[in-house]
């Protein structure tokens, strides 16, 4: 175990797949001589060369159809898109490509890229650089959608990522890449489409992913003072959802708080509530709170931005409102 | 220094065919032959099945462009890679998939080439490194960047082929492949096949520049076009650009000038808003398929009586393709949920 | 009132904003000289010239972009999509530029653009020509999102949407251009974010919009047979949703299903249902079900496609499952 | 014929400044220089409050760059539009948008010229037909046709006129933009701004070809490159740019060649990975302030004593906005919800 912090739990994970398997490689704007525009692939270019950790021109489109192309033939590309507002230029290759080959050819093909880089608000980037868009890639059959929330999660999930041949949408967040935890060495893989609970409690459960865990592990550590005790569930993969983990912890709290920084209408928060309600409908002692990021663009103005986005005082007063105090 | 030639000599050089220094055997060019008329036999028949609702969905024909798919594709190594678009049934013949899987697939059949989870546009067969059709207009041409990339990366000296319209070359993507192609010096060759559509829309509306092949000098792209109704014309510029990929890894973008005799789908009439009769009846004196007929025979390497043969044997294929596709089986409904993921 | 297939009614609507507004143009793949690819336009080159009917080059993001710029300086341009599946190559036009110009503006510019065409399965199209994305559309703020489902709705929304100011998505489907319904002569217009019972009913309410709603009420002539009287409610525009039809209808019925032929995870029926739980809570006397296509790509083959898409079956047992019949 | 000059003649005509034939008062030229210097000193103070934390997010100052801004802007009407990316400071003080607003902006204050909502990626000025900056590479650029589309609709004569640097210019969406507006004859101006990097990434290492101007070739555009170290090769280039567009209704496609004296954004160091402090050192000599300061001095057209003053007057300008910016309030809570819809 070393304390890691996100960026190079990232980076080991990379780095130790691309030593295991040669077909392995990273693509990218800036990912190779820049060492990556937040750092994430910092020398991976001096390790493995050019040949393998290659830098991009700015054409999402054609390198994103580009890795999908190679990943047919049995590569195993890792495409960095410097944040995923970028992506959207390349959705009509994830969706209708990446999502669909398998299918298309009656399974004769595989997709096994891995699609990765940070998600929504860093700080003051305003309405086109702050959007967490897991929604809709999740929306989507044919496409893994994995958000992890701790260095040593990214780790486990990425090097899983790598080895799956299905294409993997792997949403980090620029906020946590500084963030530290303990990262087991070496051969460390956690599967795909498996939750986990993040803080144990018995009076309400929070979902969260990504980011938005330590708002509200930060919640449920100021509700514990008022004698609430939150349990923290995060799924880490949106898509295949772990249904267990989440159903298990609000069969037992009976409440539920979902926190997002996505816009509300249509997100993920609402497909995890819709699963509960059908299938937890009677353990449910109040309807399910929402925290998400306001329905707008994200505001430039710092004010503003920290009023667009979940906060812990937001998701104190949903569980309150969840537990009728 | 020339070499001098007698008149005996140069006589015969002046009767050489213009294929000669192709070196194909009399064989392939039947071949070639062979193959355009399968295509043609193949889309009237699939038109027929279509008429009777046995072919659902979208049908594009590829009536009229036969040369070029069959030149292109005999330029090839078995461990070559190829892409097209939604008009790919006579690429996926050309490459000598089996005509009953190709028919089946059309009918939606489980013994289609994709299983009958593709349809007309979207056939595929991995053996024949048959990388699939594709709908989205310019939304393959960035894979084949990719598989170019790929086998560059393994260190095997494959080629790809990418096939597209000339409409689906003023898409974005295509530029950013055309790119980086040529940055990354990969080994693929576009094939555009401009028919002078894209769908209702002639090259002179929708293009500032007509001249399809020029889009690549953007990229110092080696480039050129070539009269896509003749087979020979398309395997000499296919061949070349092949073998460039194949010794220096370089690109290339080549124009294919071509036409179609069908409408765009089938709803679409042959002539109608956008074309008139007339034109596409000039352009039918330069089918393909007679033309080459006509110097086979000329030439002595084709008969009339082995004309006549391959049609028997080509209906009898085709013939057979659809009794197959007809007897053949749906999916089971469990394929449903199959293969969305592995 | 005049008996109109969809596709007149829509090429009435515009037609009369064309004739109303000479800012008002029509630009999309086809749409000119060879009438439309689905014929919406037929006749309207003739009528108005190639200045105001203008066939674009096949780029989708392109020429999406030259209309919001248009509309930027007080044009209103209706962009035809030949299809929705294709609009995705213009989602970072629609989603980063249409809907947020005005927001990182101030509210110095607004994007009065219309962005219309068939949204998803026809026949046999397979994966990437069946797709219904209004999810997508709809979790972006800044966008409307309009799915009519009658020839009369048609009309009066598209009017709607030529005249507001805000970048209007509106979804129509192919397999309901050639449907007939009255239409209401001239001057026709519905507002925007209001919904409408389709038919009335007591005993549970069956949501849907665009074509399903046809699933819908073809399942609540069935049912009828059975005694159970369902309502209809069509919620017509996606975003802003009409909530208080919805929860009206619900609050009375006290029992819903939603039909929708998009996929379901994170669709815009998971919104739906999250709203109606959340503020009918108490009201609702079995979890809402609900009826979406399959979470797969779209199959070519016929009998699979039918197995894909919501059909009038699978909505009268998701009916009867929430009747606990 | 040509004319026979005199001796005389002769020697006024060599001794005619460079820009005798632009038509340029001399007051004119000192406001080029004047509004450089803004800018230069504009941006040097942003950076000081970036450090300071009174400015957030990416900001992306445009050092250098200075001469294309001003030179371009000034070949432009009043009606006429400008389309900027996220490096847009120096182009919304070129078009004589108030510092005070562009700085309050910056600061994420409602005083503002976009209100707060926008930042320094998003500047927008209705009032000055400044259409605004845009975050996503190459995302604005149909956007300027569309406008170009717009007032040619209009029947109006006013002209667009769109920055966007050289990496931008690789993707797909500025080739569809670019073949839009040559096929439909739109009045854009295309200002290409190479600084020789997007963002770590050298021209050569993300181009095939190196001069940008030629991706216009493959749409037959008129295009060129000017120095765009030098404000009176800017207004020559563009001004021509600009006349044809309004005269004729023709696109061009121009490339500045050009150097940014700062890291891409405030968090990228001036030097390091990708290029050595050698390299911009080098190219400072070409820092198109002094350079143009030194030209106007000679030619007696300042003097040393006006530069002084201009200094003075710019630093006191800055200070103000600065002083402005801070004491400003932030938008109100309320300001949240307003604007997503109309
Ligand atoms: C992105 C996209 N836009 C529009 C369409 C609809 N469409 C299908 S084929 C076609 C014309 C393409 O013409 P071209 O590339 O010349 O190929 P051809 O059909 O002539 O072989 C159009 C507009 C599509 N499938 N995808
Ligand atoms: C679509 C997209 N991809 C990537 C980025 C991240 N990014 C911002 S600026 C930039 C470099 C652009 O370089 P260039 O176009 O040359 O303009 P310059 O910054 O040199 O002025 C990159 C990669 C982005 N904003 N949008
Ligand atoms: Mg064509
Ligand atoms: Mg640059």
């Amino acid at each position: 175990m070393a304390m890691l912090a996100f960026r190079e739990a990232l980076n080991q994970a990379m780095t130790e797949e691309m030593e295991r398997d040669p077909n392995v490689f990273l693509m990218g704007e800036e990912v190779a001589q820049y060492q990556g525009a937040y750092k994430v692939s910092q020398g991976m270019l001096q390790k493995f060369g050019e040949k393998r950790v290659i830098d991009t021109p700015i054409t999402e489109a054609g390198f994103a159809g580009l890795g999908i192309g190679a990943a047919m033939i049995g590569l195993r590309p890792i495409v960095e898109m410097m944040t995923w507002n970028f992506a959207i230029l390349a959705f009509d290759q994830l969706f209708n490509n990446a999502a669909k080959i398998r299918y298309m050819s009656g399974g004769q093909f595989k997709v096994p890229i891995v699609v990765r880089g940070p998600s929504g608000a860093a700080h003051a980037l305003a309405a086109q650089h702050s959007q967490s868009l897991e929604a809709m890639l999740a929306h989507v059959p044919g496409l893994i959608v994995v958000a992890p929330s701790t260095p040593a999660d990214g780790k486990g999930l990425l090097k899983s990522a790598v080895r799956d041949d299905n294409p993997v949408m792997f949403m980090e967040s620029e906020m946590m890449y500084g963030q530290k935890g303990e990262v087991p060495d070496g051969e460390y893989v956690l599967p795909l489409g498996v939750g986990d609970v993040k803080r144990g409690g018995k009076d309400v459960t929070i979902i969260a992913w990504s980011k938005m865990i330590h708002v509200a592990l930060a919640a449920a550590e100021q509700l514990k003072n008022e004698g609430i005790e939150a349990e923290v569930v995060d799924p880490r993969t949106i898509h295949p959802l772990d249904e267990t983990v989440i159903l298990d912890s609000v069969k037992k709290t009976n409440r539920c708080v979902i926190v997002e920084e996505a816009w509300p209408f249509a997100s993920v928060g609402k497909e995890i509530a819709s699963r509960i309600y059908s299938q937890a409908f009677d353990y449910l002692d109040a309807p399910i709170g929402h925290v998400n990021g306001a329905d707008v663009p994200m505001p430039y103005a710092h004010n503003l931005e920290k009023l667009m986005l979940p906060s812990v005082p937001r998701v104190i007063d949903a569980v309150k409102e969840v537990l009728y105090r | 220094m020339a070499t001098v030639l007698s008149m005996k000599e140069k006589t015969k050089e002046a009767r050489k065919p213009r294929w000669s220094d192709l070196g194909l055997s009399s064989a392939r060019l039947v071949d070639f032959y062979k193959r355009m008329l399968l295509i043609r036999r193949f889309e009237e028949r699939a038109a027929q099945e279509y008429g009777k609702s046995k072919i659902g969905g979208f049908c594009h024909l590829y009536i009229g462009q036969e040369a070029v798919g069959v030149g292109a594709i005999e330029a090839l190594r078995e461990d070559d890679y190829i892409f097209s678009a939604y008009r790919d049934h006579g690429h996926a013949l050309a490459r000598g998939m089996d005509p009953k899987g190709i028919m089946a697939e059309l009918f939606g059949k489980v013994t289609g080439c994709s299983k009958g989870m593709g349809g007309s546009m979207h056939m595929f067969d991995a053996s024949k490194n048959f990388m699939g059709g594709y709908g989205i207009v310019g939304g393959h041409v960035p894979l084949a960047a990719g598989t170019a990339f790929g086998t560059k990366y393994l260190g095997k000296d494959s080629v790809t082929l990418c096939f597209f319209g000339e409409a689906a070359a003023n898409q974005g993507v295509f530029h950013e492949t055309l790119n980086l192609a040529a940055l990354w010096k990969l080994p693929v060759v576009f094939v555009c096949e401009n028919n002078r559509y894209g769908m209702g829309t002639a090259v002179e509306r929708a293009h500032a520049v007509w001249d399809i092949y020029q889009k690549a000098s953007a990229y110092d792209m080696a480039r050129g076009w070539f009269d896509g109704m003749d087979v020979i014309e398309s395997y000499r510029a296919v061949k070349e650009a092949v073998d460039r990929a194949r010794t220096s890894s370089e690109p290339t973008m080549l124009e294919a000038r071509t036409y179609r005799f069908r409408g765009h789908s089938m709803s679409d009439p042959i002539h109608g808003h956008y074309r008139t009769k007339e034109e596409v009846e000039e352009q039918k004196k330069s089918d393909p398929i007679p033309r080459f007929a006509e110097e086979l025979l000329r030439g002595g390497i084709l008969t009339q009586t082995a004309v006549d043969d391959m049609e028997a044997e080509i209906k009898a294929v085709v013939n057979e393709a659809v009794e197959f596709a007809d007897q053949s089986p749906e999916p089971p409904a469990e394929f449903l949920h199959e293969n969305v993921y592995v």
